[in-house]
């Protein structure tokens, strides 16, 4: 049982005895060091991967919607226009950044930055793989739907720094809708954290198996329908398609950063791109068993590590094209239709899912439907 | 359970950490590389397809938005509640007191079922009929 | 290094700075930011207490129904409010000074 | 080590948040500064090992009041956005009377002061333990506090909130006059 990255690598003896021999050359015992460098690098790599994976996140979405209309999409930056990324990259930081003369100049450069930390610091407790968890907290979960929830704030306020009224209308919209998904959503987690017994990912994800009777989709009919809640409110909460009233293009401009231009737009786009990747991976993790690979002692092994991390990457990339899917086939709701949605529906069907789902595990002692048929 | 220390919380705070330094070097990099023009006051315009904007975007919001963060927030409470209770629910179960604690939790939900009724049934989950022009806007 | 004295002196300077906010200002949104520093204040009072003056956490749980009011407090707070501003299109606190319409 | 940095950093954001959340001119800044100083409140409970508390007030407070109070400021603000430009030593927004600010000072110093003296002489008996519990989760304590001890706590608070939510939504309902008025 590792809680940290750290912990795991300090649990091969290799490693340890290196660290120790280190140590004892040095006079001192580094292993606060290691940690705080294993921690640094882990970050970091996590960061890179994540940051190139929101932005192939654009690449993609250009180039599926392509594939859906008949188009070609970008082709010319590199082969098959692979490296539009980097070339977007480079326009976002070359443009002139310009502020409305208007502006509430400190909550205008603020802004950005609350929606990057709220994404970015949710980082920590992504499950990647048994051991290539940041930091596995007992409160994971919890910890992950209460830091994101920043991103509204920072929505709010480009909206309201940016002294436009589309940019007002946007932010207004764009808060409401956040916090308002925000209930179906977490109440679906919350069914999940009953059927596992615990908020931390590890225990979610390990309750869970490789293949699909194991999971948490199919573990009863109540957390067959959450995982829908669950999607659905997610797809608002990171303001996608069909759910995309704060920035609709056709009514609003751009929503809440029509102000915002180079690199504090870049940001933004960096920040939603990310968390869609976020919140796939999470109801991965939730629902779609995870990073379970068949066999525990495999697991435990690097190359178990690195089994369980593209099966992670794979499925939330399956979820993701999913997302992007989503947006190019259905319309865009009405702002009335987006309130009546969420809380006329979501949220009694996922009271309704979370009252189940506890009967459920009283009643069936915490068994799955696959045991109850099966395994008689 | 194995005997941690702080330290389990540290990857957050690095995280938090680099989120801040790439803010601050992303920012920095457009600094150093982008052109920075005269700002004239078409550029520095608040853009609103063209017209000059009158007045400024800072004005009154229907009271609705208001009432969405009311019933909003209460909710969020109450879940956050139940986050620990459903946390031990398993255990406790597996110990036996499984009906105890649903009856504690289904009363629970059951006082938050009574809320969203009552919005439910005022109207104040419809978006429309609470529709005003408030007659601040112009002011 | 760290002791409960650190903690009981940030708690302090809140409960300070808060109590100052509400007296101070005119606004009475500004005051209600100002209840909401001096309700984290007596929070973080008890989880300190929790930590190092007792075996138990009840502490913990003292400070999360405080924040439970907190969030009930400001949500009436604000709904008076905005109410009011809806009747006499002012929140300055001192023109505030009938119960009735 | 990790342990002081994070106590030093949590503490000086929300004591440096507070003060300028004090001598903000806008109260849309206070706002923001609230937001601060509530973080690095959090960051205080993850020194104390109260890892639950912590990401509660997140949740509750970054996710819910401070977004209500940006909300409440866009439904009453309007030309009330800034202070009277009236200030204490050229620094400090007074909003309103001049010498509210010092009174103000001068008398929550002396509450302060007084409740020091009285706590102090109250709290002599207590003991303070020294060293360094081992760190272990809350969540699960926390969920069986909640079942047993303070089950009744855990009842009338969800009562306390739905009373809150009925009324909130009674008082900040638009009403029906205005309708006709337009």
């Amino acid at each position: 049982m590792n809680t940290t990255i750290a912990e795991y690598f300090l649990s091969f003896d290799v490693f340890r005895s290196f660290v120790s021999r280190i140590s004892l050359w040095l006079g001192t015992d580094v292993t606060p060091f290691i940690v705080f460098m294993i921690f640094l690098l882990g970050a970091l790599v996590i960061t890179l991967v994540l940051a190139t994976v929101g932005g192939f996140g654009t690449y993609a979405e250009r180039k599926i919607s392509a594939d859906i209309q008949a188009r070609i999409g970008p082709n010319r930056v590199g082969p098959y226009g692979l490296f539009q990324l980097i070339a977007d990259g480079i326009k976002m930081v070359s443009k002139e950044d310009i502020a409305p003369k208007t502006a509430d100049l400190f909550l205008f450069y603020l802004a950005p930055f609350l929606a990057i930390f709220g994404v970015f610091s949710t980082f920590a407790v992504i499950p990647f793989g048994s051991g290539i968890t940041l930091t596995d907290l007992n409160v994971g979960v919890f910890y992950l739907v209460a830091i994101s929830s920043l991103v509204g704030v920072g929505v709010f306020l480009g909206g309201y720094a940016s002294n436009s009224k589309w940019s007002m209308l946007g932010g207004m919209r764009g808060a409401s809708q956040i916090i308002s998904y925000e209930i179906p959503v977490t109440l679906s987690i919350l069914a999940m954290v009953l059927l596992s017994g615990g908020m931390s990912f590890g225990q979610i994800v390990g309750s869970q198996g490789a293949f699909p009777h194991q999971w948490f989709l199919f573990h009863n009919p109540f957390s067959f329908i959450a995982f829908f809640v669950l999607f659905t409110g997610a797809l608002a909460e990171t303001n996608r398609a069909p759910f995309d009233l704060p920035e609709a293009e056709s009514e609003l401009v751009s929503g809440y950063h029509t102000e915002y231009t180079g690199m504090r737009f870049g940001l933004f786009a960096l920040a939603e791109y990310v968390e869609v990747f976020v919140v796939s991976g999470v109801a991965v993790s939730l629902f779609l068993g995870g990073y379970n690979v068949p066999g525990e002692e495999f697991g435990h092994s690097l190359a178990g590590q690195g089994a369980q991390a593209t099966v992670f990457f794979l499925k939330t990339c399956a979820l993701y094209y999913v997302v992007i899917w989503i947006r190019w086939t259905f319309p865009r709701l009405r702002v009335d239709q987006l309130m009546v949605i969420c809380w006329k529906y979501l949220t009694p069907i996922a009271i309704f899912n979370l009252v189940g789902c506890a009967v459920w595990l009283v009643v069936f002692d915490g068994k799955s439907m696959f045991e109850l048929f099966f395994h008689h | 359970m194995p005997e941690q220390t702080l330290n389990v919380f540290m990857p957050v705070t690095i995280m938090m950490a680099i989120a801040v330094i790439l803010f601050v070097g992303a920012l920095a990099a457009a600094r150093l590389l982008s052109p920075r023009g005269k700002k004239t006051d078409e550029k520095v315009m608040p853009y609103e397809c063209g017209e000059e904007p009158v007045g400024t975007a800072w004005s009154l919001f229907n009271v609705r938005f208001y009432v969405v963060g009311l019933i909003f927030i209460i909710f969020d409470v109450e879940s956050v509640l139940m986050f620990p209770v459903a946390a031990v629910f398993k255990k406790l179960n597996e110990a036996g007191n499984g009906v105890y604690v649903l009856i504690i939790f289904l009363s629970f939900i059951s006082v938050l079922l009574e809320g969203i009724a009552y919005c439910w049934k005022k109207g104040d989950l419809d978006w429309v009929r609470s529709f005003i022009v408030n007659k601040n806007i112009d002011k | 290094m760290i002791s409960l004295v650190s903690y009981l002196a940030i708690s302090l300077l809140l409960f300070f700075i808060g109590l100052t906010l509400m007296i101070a200002r005119k606004n009475i949104v500004a005051i209600l930011l100002g209840i909401e520093l001096i309700l984290n204040a007596a929070a973080l009072n008890f989880v300190a207490y929790s930590r190092f003056a007792a075996s138990n956490i009840d502490g913990h749980i003292f400070s999360l129904f405080v924040i439970v009011i907190a969030a009930a407090e400001a949500a009436v707070g604000l709904a008076i409010v905005i109410h009011y501003f809806q009747l006499k299109e002012t929140i300055h606190i001192d023109e505030a000074t009938e119960l009735r319409n | 080590m990790y342990v002081n940095i994070l106590f030093l950093t949590s503490a000086l954001l929300t004591v440096g948040c507070a003060v300028a959340m004090l001598i903000a001119r806008n109260i849309m800044h206070s706002c923001i500064f609230l937001l601060g100083t509530l973080i690095g409140i959090a960051g205080l409970y993850v020194t104390l090992g109260a890892d639950f508390v912590a990401v509660t007030q997140t949740m509750v407070y970054v996710g819910g009041i401070v977004i209500l109070m940006l909300f409440a400021v866009m439904l009453t603000g309007g030309k009330e956005f800034v202070s009277r430009a009236q200030k204490l030593l050229g620094l400090i927004p007074a909003m309103g009377n001049k010498w509210s600010f010092g009174i103000a000072f001068l008398t929550s110093f002396v509450f302060v002061l007084s409740q020091f003296v009285l706590i102090k002489n109250i709290v002599k008996g207590v003991e303070v333990t020294k060293e360094a519990k081992p760190f272990v989760s809350t969540v699960e304590e926390i969920g069986e506090l909640l079942l047993t001890d303070h089950v009744l706590a855990f009842e009338l608070s969800s009562v306390l909130l739905l009373g809150a939510l009925i009324g909130a939504a009674i008082i900040a309902r638009p009403r029906k006059e205005r309708v006709a008025n337009d």
